[in-house]
C-alpha cells in the first residue's frame, strides 16, 4: 500500500519535472543572458583574472564562496565532533 | 599496510601529486582549477598514503590539532581578505592596481600573467589550505574510527 | 513538444532526479539512501551546468582561448559551489551511518530505528 | 559609528563566522575553556549591539541594500546596466524581525549552555557549530539572492544536524541527526533545482530582479511548487513533519532552541518566496488555501500526537508542530485575501500580523519549555514523565519557568501566547468561523496536555529517588529567565510590540513593489 502511494507520487513528480524540462529554452541557446554577458565582458578589467569562472566564484559571488568554505568547515567540525573521544564522563547523558 | 612495492611507489608519487595540486591552486585565476580543485588533488594523495600505509601510521605525521589549526587559519585568511575590503565594501577587490597581484591583463584572449587577479590568488591559497586540512582530517578521522582507534583530542 | 529532442540534457537530468527519488523512497539500506542523495545532487548539478551551454562555446577562460562565443560562467560557479556543499553533506551523513552501525549493529533503516510514534 | 551603521548587515553575518573559526584555535589545551566562554559571550554581546543598531536604522531609513564587492554598498546595479550582477543583502523590517527573534534566542541558549556543557567532551566544536548556525540564520534573514539563500540554508542544516547528533553514545541522537540532514539535503536540492529553473528563464539570481522580470509561466509555477514543498518540509508542516519530533527530542539543550528557530527561518523563506518573489499577480486565493490547510492539519495532527507522549521533550516537539500551524493559518488567511483590498484592510492584514507575531511568541516560549525539559533531564537523567514526581519542591525556578511557558503556549492571559492567539481567532472568525473554532479547540487540548505533565512531574509526593535533586546552576537559570522576561514583557505590552516591530514586518511582506524598487529602482 505504502509502496503504491510512493510509486504514484514518484510518477507525478517525474511527469511534473519532465513536462517542465521541455519548456526550458532549447539546449545550447540560452536567453536572456544579460548578467553573464556583463560578467564575461568585464571580468578581466574589473578583477584582473583571466579565468571568468574564478572571478565569478571569488569576486562577483564571493559571499557564496565564503559560505561554501564555511560549509566545509562546518562539516569537518561536525564530523570531528561526532567522532570525538569520549574519555571524560558525560554528565548530561 | 600493503606490500613494499606499493609503499615505495606511493612514497615517490606523493611528491608529484603535491606539486600538481599546488600548481592547480596557484594558477586558479588563469586556468581551470583553483583552491578547491587543487586541494582535492592533494587530498587524493593523502588517501593514497592511507591505502598504502595504515591509518595508524599516518596519524603520527598528520596530527589532529595541526590539521585543525591549518583549517581554521585557511578559513580566517579568507574571511580577513573579505574584511580587508571594508574600506569600501565587504569583498571589494582591493588589490587590483596594487603591486601584489594587481596587474590588469589586456582585454580579450591572452597568454595570461601570473601577477594578476587581485585577491583571487590569495583566496585560492586560503581555500586550498582549508580544503587540504579539512578533507584530510575527515578522511583520517573516519578511517581511524572504522578501525576502532580515535584521533587524540 | 518540439523541444524534446533539443532539450534532451534537461530531460536526462530530470530522469536522474526521478531515479534518485525512487532510491530514496524505497531502499532501506542507509548507504543506498546516501547514494540516492548523491545521485540527486548530480542530477541537479548536471541540470544547472547544462543551462549555461551555448552551441560551439568555449570555456569562459581567456587564457589562450580560440575565438568564438563563451558559455555562461555563472552556472559553472554555482555548480562548483554546489559540488563542494554536497561533499560536505555526504561526509557528515556517512559519519552518522558509521555511528548508527556501531550503536545498533545494522544499517537497515527499519531495523536500526529507535524513535517511533 | 557611521562605519558600523553602514556595514552592520555584513558584520552581523561575518563576525559569528570569524568567531566560529577562531574558537577551535583558542580552546586548544586545557586552560582554553574559560577563555572561550568569555570570548563567545563578548562576541555575541557585540553582535547583539550591532543588531540593535540595525533595527533602529532599518526602522528609520527603510530597506537597507548592501552589495558585496561593488564600489559602494548601495550600488546594486552596475553603472548603466539593467540587472544586478553581484550578491545583494536586502534588509527590510521582516528580515530584521526574524533577526531579533534569532538573536534573543541564541543569546539565551548560549548563556544556558555555559553550565550545561561544563565537563563534556567536544565543547569547542559545539560552540563553533552554534555560532555557525547563528550566522547562517542571520544570513538567511538578510540575503536578497536566491543562491545565497540556498548556501545559508545548507550551512544551517549541516550545523543543525551536527548539533542534534551531539550525544553520539545514544543511537536515538544519531538517528535524529541523520533524519534531519537527509530531509535537509533533499529539500535543499529541490530549492537548488527551482533556482536553476528560475535562472534559466530570467538569467538573474537576485530575488528582487526575479520578481521584477517575473512572467508567471508554467515553469515559474513548477519552481514555486518545488520551493514551497522544500520549505514546508523544512518547517515541519503537517504531512511532512515526521523529522521534527525526532530531531528536537534528541538535540542537546543549548542547541534545541536554535534548531527550532532555524525551522522558522524556513518559514520566513517560504513567505519571502510567496509574497515577495511571486507576489500578488498569481492566484493567491488557491495558494492561501493550501497554506491554510497545511496549517490546520499541522495544528490538529501535532496536538493529537502530543497528548499521549510520555517523553516530555517529544511532547513539546509535537506541540511545536501544532503551534507552527497557527502561524501558517494566520498568514494563509492574509495570503488568501491578498488580491482583495477591502478584505485585506478589514481582517487580512491583522491575520497576517497575528501569524507573524505568533512566530516571536512561539519561539520564545517553546525555547523556554525545551530548556526546562533539559534542566529536568540534566538533574534527574530521564525525560519520561511517568518516572518524575514532586520536582517542584527542589527545583523552584525550573517549575516557575515551566508554568510560565505552559500558560503562554496555552494562550492564557496575561502571557504572550494569548496576545497573538487572540489576534488570530478574531481575524480568522471573520474569514471562516470553522477554522477559528478548530484553533480554539487545539488551544484547549494544548492546555490539557501541559497541565497533565505539570501534575505528573512537578506536584505530588516527593519521590525517594529525587530527594537529593538540586536546582540547576546559575547560568542555566539566567538563560531561562531572559526568555521568561521576554515572554512576560510581550504579554503585558502586546500593543507596543505589534506597532513597533510586527506591523512593519507585515507591511514589508505585503509591499512587494518597495522590495523590488530598493534594487531595481534605477531600471526604466
Amino acid at each position: 500500500m505504502r509502496r503504491a502511494i510512493g510509486l504514484i507520487l514518484l510518477f507525478v513528480l517525474l511527469a511534473f519535472l519532465v513536462s517542465g524540462m521541455v519548456l526550458i529554452h532549447p539546449f545550447g541557446d540560452p536567453s536572456p543572458t544579460d548578467m553573464d554577458d556583463y560578467i564575461i565582458d568585464n571580468a578581466q578589467n574589473q578583477t584582473g583574472s583571466n579565468s571568468v569562472v574564478a572571478s565569478v566564484v571569488f569576486d562577483y559571488r564571493g559571499l557564496d564562496t565564503l559560505g561554501e568554505a564555511t560549509i566545509l568547515f562546518t562539516a569537518v567540525t561536525g564530523v570531528l565532533l561526532l567522532l570525538r573521544t569520549q574519555k571524560r564522563k558525560e554528565e548530561g547523558s | 599496510m600493503l606490500s613494499k612495492i606499493v609503499r615505495t611507489v606511493a612514497n615517490q608519487l606523493i611528491l608529484f601529486i603535491l606539486i600538481f595540486g599546488l600548481y592547480v591552486i596557484a594558477h586558479g585565476h588563469l586556468t581551470p582549477g583553483g583552491g578547491f580543485q587543487g586541494g582535492a588533488v592533494v587530498v587524493s594523495g593523502v588517501v593514497m598514503l592511507l591505502v598504502a600505509f595504515s591509518s595508524h601510521d599516518l596519524k603520527k605525521s598528520l596530527r589532529e590539532p595541526v590539521l585543525s589549526i591549518m583549517e581554521s587559519t585557511g578559513a580566517l585568511i579568507f574571511a580577513i581578505l573579505g574584511f580587508a575590503g571594508l574600506g569600501t565594501v565587504f569583498f571589494y577587490n582591493f588589490l587590483v592596481g596594487s603591486p601584489i597581484f594587481g596587474r590588469v591583463p589586456p582585454t580579450g584572449p591572452g597568454p595570461g600573467d601570473f601577477w594578476t587577479g587581485g585577491f583571487i590568488p590569495l583566496m585560492n591559497f586560503a581555500v586550498g589550505l582549508k580544503v587540504i586540512a579539512g578533507l584530510s582530517a575527515v578522511i583520517l578521522a573516519i578511517a581511524l574510527f572504522a578501525r576502532g582507534e580515535e584521533m587524540e583530542e | 513538444m518540439e523541444h524534446v529532442a533539443g532539450n534532451f540534457p534537461f530531460v536526462a537530468s530530470a530522469l536522474l532526479i526521478g531515479i534518485a527519488f525512487y532510491i530514496i523512497l524505497f531502499k532501506r539500506n542507509l548507504i543506498k539512501l546516501i547514494m540516492g542523495i548523491a545521485m540527486m545532487s548530480s542530477g541537479v548539478n548536471l541540470f544547472i551546468v547544462a543551462l549555461g551551454y551555448r552551441t560551439g562555446g568555449n570555456a569562459p577562460i581567456y587564457t589562450d582561448v580560440p575565438p568564438g562565443p563563451m558559455v555562461l560562467s555563472v552556472p559553472q560557479a554555482l555548480t562548483l559551489t554546489s559540488i563542494v556543499i554536497n561533499v560536505a553533506v555526504l561526509a557528515l551523513m556517512l559519519t552518522m551511518v558509521i555511528h548508527t552501525y556501531r550503536l545498533t549493529g545494522d544499517i537497515d533503516s527499519e531495523k536500526s530505528r529507535k524513535l517511533k510514534g | 559609528m557611521d562605519f558600523l551603521v553602514t556595514h552592520a548587515p555584513i558584520l552581523i553575518v561575518a563576525l559569528p563566522l570569524v568567531a566560529a573559526f577562531v574558537i577551535p584555535l583558542i580552546s586548544i589545551g586545557r586552560a582554553g575553556d574559560r577563555g572561550r566562554d568569555i570570548f563567545s559571550l563578548a562576541v555575541f554581546a557585540f553582535i547583539a549591539f550591532l543588531v540593535a543598531i540595525l533595527v533602529q536604522n532599518v526602522h528609520t531609513v527603510g530597506i537597507r541594500v548592501y552589495t558585496f564587492g561593488a564600489t559602494a554598498p548601495e550600488l546594486a546595479l552596475p553603472h548603466g546596466y539593467m540587472v544586478p550582477v553581484r550578491i545583494i543583502f536586502e534588509v527590510d523590517s521582516m528580515s530584521i524581525f526574524m533577526g531579533i527573534i534569532v538573536t534573543t534566542v541564541a543569546l539565551a541558549a548560549l548563556i544556558y549552555s555555559l553550565h550545561f556543557m561544563k565537563g563534556q567532551t567536544g565543547q569547542a566544536r559545539f560552540y563553533s557549530l552554534m555560532f555557525l548556525l547563528y550566522a547562517a540564520m542571520m544570513g538567511l534573514a538578510f540575503t536578497g539572492d536566491m543562491f545565497n539563500l540556498f548556501v545559508f540554508l545548507e550551512i544551517a542544516s549541516i550545523a543543525g544536524a551536527g548539533l542534534a547528533a551531539y550525544r553520539t553514545n545514544m543511537a536515538e541522537a544519531v538517528e535524529g541527526g541523520f533524519k534531519y540532514i537527509v530531509i535537509s539535503a533533499i529539500s535543499a536540492l529541490l530549492v537548488l533545482f527551482a533556482i536553476g529553473i528560475l535562472y534559466a528563464q530570467y538569467n538573474v539570481l537576485s530575488i528582487a530582479a526575479i520578481a521584477h522580470y517575473m512572467q508567471y509561466t508554467t515553469l515559474d509555477m513548477i519552481a514555486l511548487g518545488l520551493l514551497a514543498g522544500a520549505f514546508v518540509i523544512k518547517l515541519a508542516g503537517a504531512p511532512l513533519h515526521m523529522w521534527a519530533p525526532d530531531t528536537y527530542t534528541v538535540a542537546p539543550a543549548g542547541a534545541t532552541p536554535i534548531i527550532l528557530a532555524a525551522s522558522y527561518m524556513s518559514m520566513y523563506a517560504l513567505y519571502r518566496v510567496t509574497f515577495t518573489m511571486y507576489g500578488g499577480q498569481i492566484d493567491t486565493t488557491a495558494i492561501g488555501w493550501i497554506v491554510i490547510i497545511v496549517g490546520v492539519l499541522s495544528m490538529f495532527i501535532g496536538v493529537m500526537m502530543a497528548v499521549h507522549q510520555t517523553d516530555i521533550k517529544r511532547m513539546m516537539a509535537y506541540h511545536a508542530i501544532s503551534q507552527g500551524g497557527y502561524m501558517l493559518l494566520g498568514v494563509g488567511v492574509g495570503l488568501a485575501v491578498l488580491a482583495d483590498p477591502v478584505a485585506l484592510a478589514n481582517y487580512g492584514r491583522d491575520a497576517m500580523t497575528g501569524g507573524i507575531f505568533h512566530i516571536i511568541n512561539h519561539v520564545f516560549y517553546k525555547a523556554l519549555l525545551f530548556m526546562t525539559a533539559e534542566a529536568i533531564f540534566f538533574r534527574i537523567g530521564t525525560r519520561d514523565t511517568n518516572k518524575m514526581g514532586g520536582l517542584a519542591r527542589n527545583m523552584k525556578w525550573t517549575t516557575a519557568f515551566y508554568v510560565i511557558g505552559a500558560l503562554a503556549i496555552s494562550g492564557i492571559p496575561p502571557f504572550n501566547g494569548f496576545a497573538s492567539k487572540l489576534l488570530i481567532y478574531e481575524t480568522v472568525l471573520k474569514f471562516s468561523p470553522v477554522l477559528s473554532v478548530i484553533a480554539m479547540f487545539v488551544s484547549l487540548v494544548t492546555l490539557a496536555s501541559f497541565a497533565k505533565v505539570f501534575y505528573a512531574a512537578f506536584t505530588g509526593p516527593e519521590l525517594p529517588a529525587f530527594r537529593e535533586v538540586r536546582e540547576v546552576p546559575k547560568s542555566m537559570i539566567i538563560g531561562m529567565s531572559i526568555l521568561a522576561a521576554c515572554i512576560i514583557f510581550l504579554g503585558l505590552f502586546p500593543g507596543l510590540v505589534v506597532d513597533n516591530i510586527v506591523a512593519p514586518a507585515t507591511n514589508a511582506l505585503i509591499d512587494q513593489a518597495g522590495y523590488i524598487n530598493a534594487v531595481m529602482g534605477a531600471v526604466p
